[in-house]
This record gives structure tokens, sequence and C-alpha cells, in this order.
């Protein structure tokens, strides 16, 4: 059982630059900030190391941070430029019974992030789920496919950022009421 | 069934309309395609048990579009399913009847707003019969769309499909 | 070939206790509910149809605005001075025509977050559930009691009053006065 | 033996008597093996997440309910958690114990569903019946209470929607005695049935290490044998004044971790939820729960992670607050979700026909795993 200073502080020094911070001025728990290109490795260690035990990854969520700049395209809607997408990993470890939040950012853009999946395997759907909803691209994922959303629908439209925009219709169908 | 009785009061033989006859076993055997979307499905599953029974009603389960007459659209249609939905419609013979059950099959239901991979009310695909209001309908609720639909095929006649 | 029989017997057993059960359950009441001709006694804390006393309603959109689907409507016209609305169950001064009061059982999730807020009660739900229908545009219900006439009339008489009052305060502002010398009204 | 033949693909669902919805299955099979299983889901993706980042923190609450429709209590439990823990209530005693009641209620309501037509696929009908007859009964305890048969919006943050109806101790007690008649039927009308343990027993083995790394939770991961349970190792509520035991998958009738195993787990589980249920309905403090329900919803900026153990395994929400009415993201982390994607890996090798008793085993609500 180790709080998540601790953890942080054996992070930090196994692997140095990797980890870039602790935000502890969450409500709850505090989150550890990691490089998006490197998280696999994180992840590698915070399950292999017989101090972690991190063996069970509870919860993978993507965000949209909708902390870039609105601004209007060319037919008039609002669409945010700039800025992050986050991932969100909640882990836990079964065996030692400890928590720990880790979070990594990319460029809005062109979020790249390593995949977890030959870490933890539930991370597959998860990271596809992410992908579908948030548009984040995750590197070396076995089956980067949409999930929840149909195979064939737009290019580029995630439903669950912060300015994504109702089609129309699809495949003829009107979606608005 | 109001059909036989006035018939039987002379005689032993009932008079009828081809129309009425076929009406009456029309409505008297509504086999529904058996299969559920959503949370309205329990609720229909609930109806099929023990407590309320629709075989009552000769409402059997059919599990393929080919032997049945009828639909529970059980729940929220989404985009993907609509397309499935559309298809076991197209794949059932006629006359065939449509039952919309629940909020989010009349127009959307709670996701009618920004529901955006919700389909806004499956009469948009296909012709809806009878709308059970609720969400989810209780079991007696459905049992009284059923009867409506009943009373639907029971005043059809043979030329049109009211 | 042992274990063969010896499973053939198991399977056969074990079914037997089965049927002595459901055999059993043969001298059981059922509980079947005869539907339309037996209904069930539902609880009074029953959440079906909504139902909106009209005549308690003062129309202040608070039910709108809690419900998660937004399938309630309320449009108001203020009232002008002279029309006497009355006044509510408890005590409650009306002062605005309801001129619309929709709810789309198409949409509604009977989730009850539209009564608590309400603050003269008027608005609550039923053990009303037998209400399907052939057309869809028969689950909008209007519980507003004026016709649309009524209604058009109401929304003139605000517009005229409005007007006129307009028009006095323009009168008013016409008139010099040393200190503020042009100030025109804008609303 | 060495004739090498092409697999066939065969496609299952989403218009399926027993996929337990509208889950989409692409089987590849190899005359009656299964080589792979390919899942496709999003059938019932009714878009919650976005719903709940328009809606007040109130109003999502609703929105809970339709996510894992047998258990809405449980639903809502998770969410006024994660939300009263972002806020900082503390809510009072009496709403604990009915909070925690009415979750066991309708973990056994759930169960009911789950077995009967875990049975009702492979071909056992009566169980079926038997157990929805006793899910009414706990429906209409829990409809006299709040008044909804499914989707209650029962639980606020910080309170209950209902005090307890006058008849509610009483009627939990009777039917608490009743149902423990029901177990033991179930017990020799289905779980020792030769045939039902045929079919199941050896089916569809998911070792513990894989059921870990998989991230399974609830009846999933206690039939591997591991002895895990939110109520007791990561407690929350007032779970940890009860006395209960977390059974778990022993193998009984075959491997530990088979589809037998997950079933068992299950009937057991309502066992301990009865014990719950019977010390807490003598325990419920006199009050007011409406007392601690806040006039405004307005979280700090933050995040919380809170998860509960509903029937069907951890249910976790991740929200995070930008210090508005509306929540800014929830995220759900849905145990069918996470659940579902072992299925293609204890298919493999096994029949066509025992996909379904796997898939039953695995008790997944559709409304959950597309949200």
């Amino acid at each position: 059982m180790k709080t998540a200073e601790e953890i942080f502080e054996i992070l930090k020094n196994e692997l140095g630059e990797i980890i870039l911070s602790i935000d502890k001025d969450t409500p709850t728990e505090p989150i550890i900030s990691v490089e998006p290109l490197k998280i696999h490795i994180v992840s590698k260690f915070l399950r292999d190391n017989s101090e972690l035990q991190f063996d069970s990854l509870m919860c993978l969520s993507g965000v949209d941070d909708a902390n870039g700049k609105k601004v209007k395209d060319n037919e008039g809607y609002d669409v945010i430029e700039g800025g992050t997408l986050s991932v969100y990993y909640h882990l836990y470890s079964t065996v030692l019974k400890h928590k720990i939040t880790l979070k990594v950012s990319a460029p809005r853009e062109d979020a790249k992030v390593e995949s977890v999946e030959n870490v933890w395997k539930c991370a597959d759907w998860h990271e596809r789920e992410a992908y579908d909803m948030i548009g984040i691209k995750f590197l070396n994922h076995p089956d980067l496919r949409r999930i929840l959303m149909p195979y064939d629908w737009e290019e580029n439209s995630h439903p669950l950022r912060k300015d994504f925009k109702v089609p129309e219709f699809y495949q003829g169908m009107k979606i608005p009421y | 069934m109001g059909l036989l009785d006035k018939e039987f009061s002379d005689g032993n033989i009932v008079v009828a309309n081809v129309e009425d006859l076929l009406n009456w076993a029309r409505l008297s055997s509504v086999w529904q395609l058996g299969f559920g979307l959503a949370c309205c499905a329990i609720e229909m599953m609930a109806t099929s048990a023990s407590h309320y029974d629709f075989d009552r009603f000769g409402l059997i389960p059919r599990n393929t579009p080919r032997q049945a007459d009828a639909i529970i659209i059980s729940g929220t249609v989404t985009l993907k399913m609509a397309i499935r939905i559309k298809r076991l419609y197209e794949q059932i013979p006629d006359p065939k009847y449509i039952i919309s059950m629940g909020s989010c099959a009349n127009s959307g239901g709670p996701y009618w707003e920004h529901g955006y991979h919700v389909l806004k009310g499956v009469d948009r695909i296909i012709p809806v019969d009878v709308y059970v209001p609720g969400c989810p309908p209780r079991p007696e609720a459905l049992l009284e769309g059923l009867l409506k639909l009943q009373e639907k095929i029971r005043n059809e006649s043979l030329r049109k499909k009211l | 070939m042992k274990e063969y029989l010896k499973n053939t017997w198991l399977g056969i057993y074990t079914i037997l206790v089965g049927m002595k059960i459901t055999f059993k359950h043969l001298f059981t009441p059922a509980v079947t509910i005869q539907y339309p001709e037996v209904k069930l006694k539902l609880p009074e804390r029953e959440r079906n149809r909504l139902y909106v006393n009209i005549d308690d309603c003062i129309g202040c959109d608070q039910c709108a605005r809690a419900c998660p689907v937004s399938c309630i409507t309320v449009d108001t016209v203020k009232s002008v001075p002279g029309e006497d609305l009355g006044t509510t169950s408890n005590g409650k001064k009306k002062a605005l025509w309801v001129t619309n009061f929709t709810i789309d059982f198409a949409k509604c999730c009977y989730c009850q977050l539209c009564v608590f807020p309400c603050p003269t009660e008027c608005i609550y739900m039923t053990d009303v559930f037998e209400f399907a229908t052939y057309e869809r545009k028969d689950l909008v219900y209007q519980f507003s009691n004026l016709s649309p006439e009524e209604a058009e009339q109401k929304k003139i008489n605000f517009a005229n009053f409005q007007a006129e009052k307009e028009k006095q305060k323009a009168a008013a502002a016409a008139v010099p006065k040393p200190e503020n010398p042009s100030q025109p009204s804008t609303n | 033996m060495a004739l090498k033949t092409e697999t066939m693909v065969l496609n299952m669902g989403p218009q399926h008597p027993s996929t337990h919805g509208v889950l989409r299955l692409e089987l590849e099979i190899e005359g009656e093996l299964i080589v792979n299983v390919k899942p496709h889901l999003g059938y019932l993706h009714r878009c919650f997440e976005k719903h709940a980042e328009a809606m007040q923190y109130n109003q999502v609450i609703p929105y809970t309910d339709r996510m894992d429709y047998l258990a809405s209590m449980g639903n809502n439990f998770g969410y006024v958690l994660a939300v009263e823990k972002l806020l900082g209530i503390q809510v009072p005693e009496r709403v604990e114990y009915i909070r925690v009641i009415m979750a066991e209620l309708q973990r056994i309501a759930s169960h009911c569903v789950a077995l009967g037509t875990n049975g009702a696929d492979i071909g056992a009908l009566t169980p079926f019946l038997y157990l929805f007859r006793d899910r009414e009964y706990i429906l209409s305890i829990i409809e006299e209470t709040c008044g909804a048969r499914m989707l209650y919006n029962y639980m606020w943050v910080g309170g209950l929607s209902h005090d307890i109806h006058p008849n509610f101790v009483r009627r939990t007690k009777e039917f608490t005695s009743y149902f423990k008649n029901t177990i033991v039927e179930l017990d020799n009308l289905l779980t020792y049935n030769k045939i039902f343990i045929e079919r199941t027993a050896n089916i569809g083995v998911l070792p513990a290490e894989t059921a870990i790394n998989y991230g399974a939770t609830g009846p999933m991961l206690r039939g591997s044998g591991i002895k895990f349970d939110l109520r007791k190792d990561d407690t929350y509520s007032i779970y940890n004044r009860f006395d209960f035991d977390i059974p778990v998958g022993q193998g009984l009738q075959g491997t530990v971790g088979d589809s037998w195993d997950r079933y068992y787990v299950r009937v057991r589980e309502m066992e301990q939820s009865l014990r719950i249920i019977e010390q807490a309905i003598d325990q419920i403090p006199e009050g007011d729960v409406h007392s601690a329900i806040p006039k405004r919803i307005k979280p700090p900026k933050g995040t919380v992670y809170s998860r509960v153990e509903n029937p069907r395994g951890e249910l976790g929400y991740f929200i995070i607050s930008d210090g508005n009415t509306n929540p800014f993201r929830v995220k759900v982390r849905a145990p069918s979700f996470v659940n579902l994607e072992i299925l293609g890996e204890l298919c493999k090798g096994h029949l066509i026909a025992d996909v379904i008793a796997i898939l039953g085993s695995i008790d997944i609500v559709l409304g959950e795993v597309d949200r």
C-alpha cells in the first residue's frame, strides 16, 4: 500500500525525464503526468515492479481538454484549434490494493499516444473507444478501428470532442430531431 | 369474440364476412418477432413471463422474421441498428404490424436532443401502427397497446390496410 | 460404459427432481394477472403520465427547466393590469397567462424531476399508463385551457398594453426637462 | 487428419434470440469449432457521455438508469457517490442504509434475469419463469417506494427522491424469507441439473491470471477463484458494517473459472445479498432523507474516479468538473464492456453451441456495453 507521492518518487527515481509532474490539487486523487510516447514504458514498469504491482487497469478515458482557441470555420461553426487531448489511466493493484492515476496529454491536431494494450489486455477496447470518441491515435495498437460508431462514419468526426458537429444525414437517415 | 355469439342464435351455421373471419384469425395470432433492443426489451420479457403472459393474446415470439406478423420495437433505435431493423421489416411477409414501444422508439425519447447516434423515432424508417408511451411502459401498457393493435386489425378491410 | 450409464441415470434423476418441483407448483395459485379484466392496484407513488392542474399553474417554467429531456414547453404572456387571474389553491397570485403548456409524452422519460421544483404542486404524476395511440402527434398533450384564439388575444392585449406604455413613456420623455434634456427611453 | 479446410464465417446477431440484446458476433468456424470471435458493438450506442456533458449533475441520474437497465439502483449509487465525493457531502445514516438495501435488492433482481436467461439460452425455460416471478416481487417492493418499475431515478446527490414506503420494511422481510426457498428450488431445478452441468462445466474456462489482465470484475472474476469484491476490498458507503462472505468459484463440477462457476457464484451471491438486507433492514435509523440534498450542485474543479460493485462487476465513474453546473466529462467504466472483451479468448476451441452458454455466463447488458 503506497500513496501517490511515494509512487511518484519511485517513478521519478527510476524513469527520470519521462515522468513530468504530479498534480496534488485535485480534491480526490493526485494525478501523475507522463510523456505520451513513453507511457508504455511507464506502464510496464508499474506492472512489473515488485513494490508497485499495478496488475489491473481500471479505466482508460480519453478527454477533450478544450483548452485551445475557439475559432469560426468557414461555415460559421465554432471549432477549437490548438490545445490538447488527454488520456487518463486509472490503475489498481489487486495485490497491494493501491491506486494511481496517470495522465498523458497530446496536441489536439495530431494526438498520438503509445498503446498500453500489450501491458493490460483490457486497454484494447478502451483505446479503441478513446480513438472512436475523441480521436486519439494509439500507436502500435493491433486493431485501431471505430468501436461504437459505425465503421463508415465520417472520417475525423469524433463525437465526444467539444466542437463536434452532428451530421445532417447518415445513410439517408436524418439525424437531428 | 363478438363475431360468433351473434351468428349462433339459430342453427349451427356461422355466417361471417371473409373479411371479418380473416381479421379475426389475424388478430388472435399476432406472432411477434422476438428481439429486444434496450430497456424496454426487459419489460417485454417481463410481459412474456409468468406475471403478464402475453401468450394469452396469441402473441408468440418467433425467432425469424419470415414466420412473424408483428415486431415490437422495444427500445432505442440507433443508426447502426436502424439498417438491420429495416432489413428485418422487409423480410416479414404481409400483412405486418409494428408496435413502437417506449419513448425511445416513439421519438428518440430521452435521447432526442443530443443523441448523435439515435434515430429519432422508428417511424422514420418503418410505418408504425401503435405507439405505446412509457419509459419503459409497464407490461400492462404493452398489453394495452397490443389490444389497440387487435382493435385496429379488427376494423381492417381487405382492400386497403388502415 | 459405466460412466456413460451413470451420467444417463444422473441426467434422468436430476430431471425428475426438477419435475417434482414443477409438479408442486401446479398446486400453487397462479400469479398471472388477467390484465384487461383484472387490473393491478398501483401504489400511490406510481410514476406514469404527468398531469398538470392548469388552474394552479403560475407559469414559472421551473418544470421545463428541471426536465432533462426538454419535453415540457411552457409559453406565457404577462397579464395587463385590470385582468384578474385569481390565485392558486395555496394562495400564490397568478400574473402570467399560460398560453401554451405542452408535454410530449413521446419524449418524456417519467423521471419525476419536474414534479419537485413546482412551487404550487400543480404538476404531478398519475397512475394512468394506458394511453397508447395510433398517431404520434396524439401523444403531445396540451394542458393550457386557453384556446389558440384566446391565447392570440392575450398576446395582442399585452402588445397593446406595452405599446400604450411606450407611448406614455415617450410622451413623458418628450416633455422637456431642464436637467436631463434628451434621453430617449429605449425600452 | 491433416486435411485443412477453409474456415467459414458465421454471423450471429444483432437480431438473435440469445445474444442478450443487440450484439453482433462474427464467428470464424472450422467445422463446428470456433477459431475466432469478433464482437461488433455499438448497436445500442446511446451517447450517454455526450448527454452527461449537456446536463446538470442531477439531470444525469435518469440517464445513468438507462445504462445498465437491469441494475439501475447500482448505477445511480455509483454516480451519486462519485458526485458526493467531488462535493464532499456526508449523507445521513438513514440514506446510507436505504441505499444499501435498495442496491442489494436490485442485485438479486438483476441476478434473477442473468440466471434465468442463462438457463433459457441453454434450453431450460422453467427457471426463467420462476425467477421472473420473483423479480416481479422485488420490483413491486421497489415500485411502492419510488414509483417506477425499472428505471428509478431514486438516489439523488445527497439523499433519496422519496423516503421508503411504510410497507417497505415489512414486505422486504417477507421477501427475504420467501426468496430463500426460491434459491433452494433453483439449486434443485437448474444448478445441479446434470444436463445443465454438461452444458456449462469445463466450458469457457477463464484462468485467474487472464481475468485480471483483461480487467474482468464481478462474478466473472470471482468465478475464476479470486476473492475480490469492491464491497469488501475497496469498501464504500457502509458495507464495512455488514457481515457477508464473498463466494468464489471452486470448480465443484469442472475446472475453476468455467461457465458453471460463474453461474454458481451468482446464485451464492444472491444468498449473501439476502444476508446483507436482513442485517440492514432492522437497523435503518430514523431521519430525513432530503436533508443533505444540495440546492445547487456546483462542485469545485477537479477529477474523481469512484467505483462500486454492480451486479456485473466494477462500475466506475470518472467525472471531470470544471467548476460549472454541468460535468465537463463523464466517462463510465462499464463492467460488461470490459467483461465482454474476454469472449473471444473464452470461445476459442469450443463448439458453436457453447458460445451461447459462455455469453450467458458473462451476463452482459448491451445498454452498458455501448452506453
